[in-house]
C-alpha cells in the first residue's frame, strides 16, 4: 500500500477533507471509518454542492404532513390519509448496466415509500438516452426500459405515467429517474429516528454480498493483499419477488404497531442508513457486523457497512416485540437478524470479531459534512430565433407528419405498453395521456400523477426553464382536473465545479422556487444526482419535477381524448407560440418565451372548476410539437377527426407548431361553451376554435390550411418508436 | 456443420434469485438433500464456416452474456 | 342467506388478490384468502379464483414453482367434484401446470410484456364463465402479460375465449381462456377482476367473476 | 457432495421464439454463420446423500422441466 496514493484520494476525499476528519475525531480515522466518511460525505449522500441551493424551495403549506429529510414527503389528501412521494435517479448504474441499474432504481425508491409506512400505489419513470440512432443508445433504451418493466411488474405497483427523451446529448450519461407514490394513515406514518436506548437494530430482507461495493473495494483487496476477480464489488441485481416480500413484512410490522422506526438500505448501505436513523434520532447505534447474514465468504468489515445489496431494511424494535417481528418476518420467508441496539452515545459503533473497528459520532457523517458553493458563471443569454432565417414550409401536412413521428414527440406505447398500468385495479387515467390519475384505495378520491422537465428551456434559460419544468408538470395535472398540491423533483446536473453548470443549478432553483410558490404547491421531498457528464460534454440540465394533483371527485377525472363530433374545442390558456427551442426548429436554440406562472395559476383554478362542475369532456396541453401536435394526439385518443381555426400570428408555421405559453385544448358540449367562458372571467383566455369530427384533421392558421388524415397521424405516431428500434 | 454449446451462469458473489426460489420450492416439496441450485442458460448454435468457436466466443462478448454478472464458457461438443 | 364463499389464493408473489377479491364482493360472494401452505380449503367453499400476479416470482417457468404446493391438491379434488376454479393470467398458467388446464402459456411473440385493453370474442358459450353472453359477443377486457401464449391441443379443452382482430401475443388459434371438457376450471390471460368498474372503463369482466356464484 | 447437471432444452418441433430472436439478432450483428440457435437452460445443483442422478432426475419429472414442450437432460460432470 505504500506506494500507491493514500487511502483518502484513492476514496475520493480531497487532503482538507482527510484533515478535517482528522481533526473531527481527534485521532487518525481507521480504515473503516475512511471509507464510511468518504461515502458519506460524497455529493450522492450528502449533497454538499446542492443542499445550500436547496434551501430555497418552498417546504411548507396547509397540506405538508412530513417535508423534505424523511425518506419521502407527505401531504394530507383527506380522510386522515396521507400521499407519500418522492423521484429519484439511478443514471450511473444504468449506464454501466441498464436493466440491473433500472432494476435497482425502482427498487431503491419503493423502499423509500415504504419506509415511511405507505403502501406504494403508483410508479412513474423519466427517462433521457441518446438518439435512436445510435446503437448503443439503442441498448441502453431497450434494456432500461425492460428493467423497469421486469421489477416494477413483478413486485406489483402500477405504472402510471413518465417521460422520455432523446438527445445526443445524453449519449454518454442516460437518466434513469424513478417516482413511487403511496398511501398511508397519517397517524401511522414512521420516521427513520431511531429511539429508545435498548432497543433493538434488525435487518430485514436479503443477505448482504459484495454488491455495489464503491471505493471500499480498493481496501478490501488491499487489506486481503490479493484482488481475484471474485472479490471484486459486483453490480446490484434486483430480486423483485424478495422486494415484494419485504413490502408486505414491513407494511404488516407497521400495521401491527411493532416497529420504533424504519429505514430503506440505499447507497453507501448499512452505514447511511444507521447514520440517518442515529442522527435523526440523537441517539447512538451499536452493530455488529458478525451477526449480519452474509452470501458471500471473506467480506472485510468496511465492505460489509458499505454494501449496497437490494431488498433490505432496517428497524427499530422494543426487546419485548422481537418474537412477534420474527414470526412476521417467518410468515413472509424472509430473514430478519437482531444485528446491534440503540444507545446513548450519539456514535456510530461497529463491533468486528469482538473488536471496536468503528466508532464515530453520527453527526460527523451527516452534519459536519464540509459543503461546497457551487462557482456561479453565467452562461451568455441567448438570442430570440430571428423568424425570417427559418424557411416557412411549402407542405405544412408534411411538417405536421413528420413531427408526429419524431421520437420525441411521439408516443411512448412502446415503453408503456411493458408495464402493468392496471395492477390493484385503481388506475383510471393509463399513461398515454398528461397525468396518469389512480383512486386512492377504498375512497372517491384520486390523484394525478406525473413527471416532466424542460431540458432545452433550462440549458437557454434556466431560470424560464426550472420555471417550465414545474409548470409544465402542473399542467399535466390540471387537464386531469385534478389540483396540483405538492411536487417532489430530482436536479439531473453536469459537474456544478465546471462552466455555467453551477451557475444553471442554482438559476433552475430559483425558476422552480418562484414557479411552485406561485401555484402554491411545495416541494416535499426530492434527489440530485451531479456529474452527469462525459469527456465529450455535460447533459443538459435536466430538473425533473413530480407533481401530484389531488380530484376530491374521481369520477369528475379528464382524459384527452374528443368523444363526439359536433363538441366545441376551445383553446384555453395564455401566451403566444414561439418556435424558440421548439421540436419544429428541432434544435436547443434561441429564447424561450418567459413562462407566466400567474397566468397559469388561474388556468388551473379554471380547468378544476370547469372538471368540478363536469363542464369539459377533454383537456390535454399544448407541450412539444405545439397546438397541431396536441390536437392530433387528442383525436387518436378519441378515434375521431377535428378542424380547429386559429390566429395566424407571426406566421402560420409558428402558430401551429411553436410552443410555450400555457395553453390547453380542451373539447365539450357545445352549449357549455358559455359557462365555461363565464367561468374564465376574463382571466383566462378561452377561444373556441373550432369543433370534433370527420375522418382527418385540419389546421387552418389565418388561411394557411393543414389537413392529414386521422389514419395517417395515428399511423406515423404510434409506430415511431419501434420502427426506429426495429429499423437497424 | 458444427454444434457450439454456450453455458452462461451467474457469476460467483452475484446474487441468483431464480436459483434460490428453485431451491426453496425443491426443498418444500422434500428434495431435502439439495445444497445450493444456480439457474443458468444454455445456449445451442448450428455454424458453418471457420473457427466456429472462436466465432462463438466473440458472440458471448457482444451480445450473448453480460460480462459484468455472468460468466460464460464455449465447447463444442464431440 | 349467507353469501357463498369464495377461496381467492395467495402464493407469495401474488399480486392480484385484493382486487380479486372486491370483484368477488361486487358480484355478491365473499372472499375468503387461502394460502399456498394450507392443505384444505375453508370449509363451505363455493369456488375457486388463483389470482394474477409472479407468484415465486415467475422463477422457472411461470406458474411452476405455485403449481406444486400444498393447497393445489386441494384445489385439484374441489375441481374433480365438480367445483368451480377460475384462474386469472398466473393463475391460468398455475392451472396449466398443475395439469388441470391442457397445455402451457409461452413466452409473448414479442417477448416483451405487453399490457393493453383487448376485444374478447366469446368463441364457446355452452361454459358458465360467459353468462348469457352469446357466440361472438364482445367482452373489452385489459390483458398484461410476460408469457400469454397458449400452445397446447386445443382437442383436449374447450375454447371459451379468443382476441379479436390482430393476435397479440402469438397464442395458438388467438386463445385468450380455455375450460376443461367438463366446464367446471377456467382459466384466462386477460384480467377480468380489472373490469368491473366504470370508473376504470369496463365492466364487461362481471359475467365472468359472477360465474363463479352462479 | 455433488454437483449435477441439468440441461433443459425446448423440444425439437416446438418453436422457439428465444432462439429465432438471438438468431436474428446475431444475423444482424454480422454473424452470418449461424444457421440455428436454440436457448434452453442449465441448472446445477449441489447434493448431499445417495444416488444424486436418480434424486435430480426425479426433480426434474416433479417440476424442473415441462415435457409438453421441453426436454431434460442430466449429468455429473468429472
Ligand atoms: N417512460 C414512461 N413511462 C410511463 N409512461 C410514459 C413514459 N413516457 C411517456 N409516457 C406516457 O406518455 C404520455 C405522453 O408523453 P409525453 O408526450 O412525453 O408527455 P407530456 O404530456 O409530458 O409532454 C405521458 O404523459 C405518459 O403518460
Ligand atoms: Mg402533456
Amino acid at each position: 500500500m505504500s506506494d500507491g496514493p493514500p487511502l483518502h484520494r484513492t476514496l475520493g476525499l480531497t487532503d482538507e477533507e482527510a484533515g478535517r476528519i482528522t481533526g473531527l475525531m481527534g485521532r487518525e480515522p481507521t480504515d473503516p471509518e475512511l471509507v464510511m466518511f468518504s461515502l458519506m460525505w460524497s455529493e450522492h449522500c450528502s449533497y454538499k454542492h446542492s443542499k445550500p441551493l436547496l434551501a430555497g424551495f418552498p417546504t411548507t403549506g396547509p397540506r405538508v404532513v412530513m417535508g423534505p429529510g424523511e425518506n419521502a414527503g407527505a401531504v394530507d389528501v383527506g380522510d386522515g390519509l396521507a400521499i407519500v412521494f418522492k423521484v429519484e435517479s439511478h443514471n450511473h448504474p444504468s449506464a454501466v448496466e441498464p436493466f440491473e441499474g433500472a432494476a435497482t432504481g425502482v427498487g431503491g425508491i419503493v423502499r423509500d415509500i415504504i419506509a415511511v409506512g405507505a403502501k406504494p400505489i403508483a410508479l412513474l419513470d423519466s427517462l433521457r438516452f441518446g438518439t435512436l440512432d445510435s446503437r448503443r443508445s439503442r441498448f441502453l433504451f431497450r434494456r432500461a426500459v425492460e428493467g423497469i418493466s421486469h421489477y416494477g411488474n413483478c413486485i406489483g405497483i402500477p405504472n402510471v405515467g413518465g417521460e422520455v427523451q432523446f438527445d445526443e446529448r445524453y449519449e454518454d450519461s442516460c437518466l434513469v429517474n424513478a417516482m413511487c407514490v403511496g398511501v398511508v394513515a397519517q397517524d401511522r406514518i414512521l420516521s427513520c429516528a431511531a429511539r429508545g436506548v435498548g432497543n433493538r437494530l434488525v435487518l430485514i430482507g436479503n443477505r448482504t454480498g459484495r454488491d455495489g461495493i464503491g471505493g471500499a473495494s480498493v481496501l478490501a483487496s488491499a487489506e486481503l493483499g490479493d484482488d481475484d476477480a471474485g472479490k471484486r464489488p459486483s453490480v446490484q441485481v434486483g430480486d423483485p419477488f424478495t422486494e415484494r416480500k419485504l413490502m408486505d413484512c414491513c407494511l404488516a410490522l407497521s400495521e401491527a404497531g411493532l416497529l420504533v422506526a424504519l429505514q430503506d438500505l440505499g447507497a453507501a448501505g448499512l452505514t447511511s442508513a444507521a447514520s440517518e436513523m442515529a442522527s435523526r434520532g440523537e441517539v447512538g447505534l451499536a452493530i455488529d457486523l458478525d451477526r449480519v447474514p452474509l452470501r458471500e465468504q471473506g467480506m472485510a468489515p468496511a465492505e460489509v457497512l458499505v454494501s449496497e445489496s437490494q431488498e433490505r431494511m432496517l428497524a427499530v424494535v422494543e426487546p419485548a416485540k422481537m418474537d412477534a417481528v420474527a414470526a412476521m418476518a417467518r410468515r413472509h420467508e424472509l430473514d430478519a437478524t437482531d444485528i446491534g441496539e440503540v444507545t446513548g452515545t450519539g456514535d456510530l459503533e461497529a463491533l468486528w470479531r469482538g473488536e471496536e473497528v468503528v466508532r464515530i459520532p453520527s453527526r460527523y457523517l451527516t452534519d459536519d459534512v464540509p459543503f461546497q458553493d457551487v462557482p456561479r458563471t453565467p452562461a451568455p443569454v441567448p438570442v430570440p430565433i430571428d423568424l425570417a432565417a427559418v424557411p416557412e414550409p411549402a407542405d405544412p401536412g408534411a411538417v405536421w407528419l413528420a413531427l408526429m413521428g419524431e421520437p420525441n414527440v411521439a408516443s411512448k406505447r412502446w415503453v408503456f405498453e411493458q408495464y402493468d398500468q392496471l395492477v390493484g385495479a385503481n388506475t383510471m387515467r393509463r399513461p398515454g395521456g398528461d397525468a396518469g390519475v389512480v383512486r386512492i384505495p377504498g375512497t372517491n378520491r384520486a390523484i394525478a400523477v406525473t413527471l416532466d422537465s424542460a431540458e432545452w428551456h433550462t440549458e437557454l434559460d434556466p431560470y424560464a426553464g426550472g420555471m417550465a419544468s414545474v409548470l409544465e408538470a402542473a399542467r399535466n395535472v390540471a387537464c386531469t382536473g385534478a389540483v396540483p398540491i405538492a411536487a417532489t423533483d430530482c436536479l439531473n446536473f453536469a459537474n456544478p465545479e465546471k462552466g455555467s453548470t453551477g451557475w444553471r443549478l442554482a438559476e433552475s432553483i430559483r425558476g422552480m422556487a418562484d414557479a411552485l410558490t406561485a401555484i402554491d404547491t411545495p416541494i416535499v421531498s426530492g434527489n440530485v444526482s451531479l456529474y452527469n457528464e462525459s469527456p465529450r460534454g455535460p447533459i443538459y440540465p435536466t430538473p425533473v419535477i413530480g407533481m401530484v394533483g389531488l380530484l376530491d371527485d374521481a369520477s369528475t377525472s379528464l382524459g384527452i381524448a374528443f368523444d363526439l363530433p359536433g363538441h366545441a374545442i376551445l383553446l384555453i390558456g395564455h401566451g403566444e407560440p414561439r418556435v424558440d427551442a421548439s421540436r419544429y426548429l428541432g434544435r436547443c436554440e434561441g429564447l424561450p418565451p418567459r413562462p407566466d406562472p400567474a397566468g397559469d395559476a388561474a388556468l388551473f383554478r379554471l380547468l378544476a372548476e370547469c372538471a368540478r362542475q363536469r363542464l369539459l369532456v377533454s383537456a390535454h396541453d399544448v407541450s412539444e410539437g405545439g397546438l397541431a401536435v396536441a390536437l392530433a394526439e387528442c383525436c387518436i385518443a378519441g378515434g375521431v377527426g377535428a378542424h380547429a381555426a386559429i390566429p395566424a400570428g407571426r406566421r402560420a408555421d409558428e402558430a401551429m407548431f411553436g410552443e410555450g405559453g400555457g395553453r390547453v385544448i380542451a373539447s365539450c358540449r357545445v352549449e357549455n361553451v358559455a359557462a365555461i367562458t363565464a367561468l374564465a372571467e376574463g382571466a383566462v383566455g378561452v377561444q373556441q376554435v373550432g369543433t370534433v369530427g370527420g375522418d382527418d384533421v385540419s389546421v387552418d392558421a389565418g388561411g394557411s390550411v393543414a389537413r392529414v388524415g386521422l389514419r395517417d397521424l395515428a399511423e406515423v405516431w404510434e409506430g415511431s418508436i419501434l420502427r426506429a428500434l426495429e429499423a437497424r | 456443420m458444427t454444434m457450439v454449446v454456450v453455458t452462461i451462469m451467474p457469476k460467483k458473489g452475484v446474487l441468483d434469485p431464480q436459483g434460490q426460489a428453485v431451491q426453496g420450492a425443491l426443498a418444500h416439496m422434500g428434495f431435502g438433500d439439495v445444497l445450493d441450485v444456480r439457474v443458468g442458460k444454455r445456449i445451442e448454435i448450428e455454424m458453418r464456416g471457420h473457427d466456429p468457436a472462436a466465432q462463438v466466443t466473440k458472440m458471448c462478448e457482444d451480445l450473448l452474456a453480460n460480462d459484468l454478472i455472468e460468466d460464460f464458457h464455449v465447447e463444442m461438443p464431440g | 342467506m349467507s353469501a357463498a364463499h369464495v377461496a381467492v389464493l395467495r402464493f407469495p408473489g401474488t399480486l392480484d388478490h385484493e382486487s380479486a377479491a372486491r370483484a368477488v364482493q361486487g358480484v355478491g360472494g365473499e372472499p375468503v384468502y387461502t394460502h399456498h401452505e394450507d392443505v384444505a380449503l375453508p370449509d363451505g367453499t363455493a369456488a375457486v379464483v388463483i389470482p394474477g400476479g409472479f407468484s415465486y416470482g415467475d422463477h422457472l417457468r411461470p406458474g411452476a414453482l405455485a403449481s406444486r404446493t400444498p393447497i393445489m391438491a386441494a384445489v385439484r379434488q374441489h375441481a374433480a367434484r365438480g367445483g368451480r376454479v377460475l384462474g386469472i393470467c398466473n393463475g391460468f398458467q398455475i392451472l396449466c401446470e398443475a395439469g388441470m388446464l391442457p397445455g402451457v402459456l409461452r413466452p409473448n411473440a414479442s417477448l416483451s410484456f405487453i399490457c393493453r385493453q383487448a376485444e374478447l370474442e366469446v368463441a364457446d358459450d355452452g361454459t358458465a364463465w360467459t353468462g348469457g353472453r352469446r357466440e361472438g359477443e364482445v367482452l373489452s377486457i385489459p390483458f398484461k402479460h410476460h408469457d400469454g401464449a397458449w400452445f397446447g391441443d386445443p382437442g383436449h379443452a374447450r375454447v371459451v375465449l379468443r382476441y379479436r382482430g390482430e393476435n397479440p401475443n402469438g397464442s395458438m388459434d388467438k386463445i385468450a381462456g380455455i375450460s376443461n371438457l367438463a366446464g367446471n376450471v377456467m382459466g384466462l390471460m386477460p384480467h377480468p377482476e380489472e373490469a368491473q368498474d366504470p370508473l376504470l372503463g369496463s365492466v364487461d369482466g362481471r359475467v365472468i367473476i359472477a360465474a363463479l356464484i352462479a
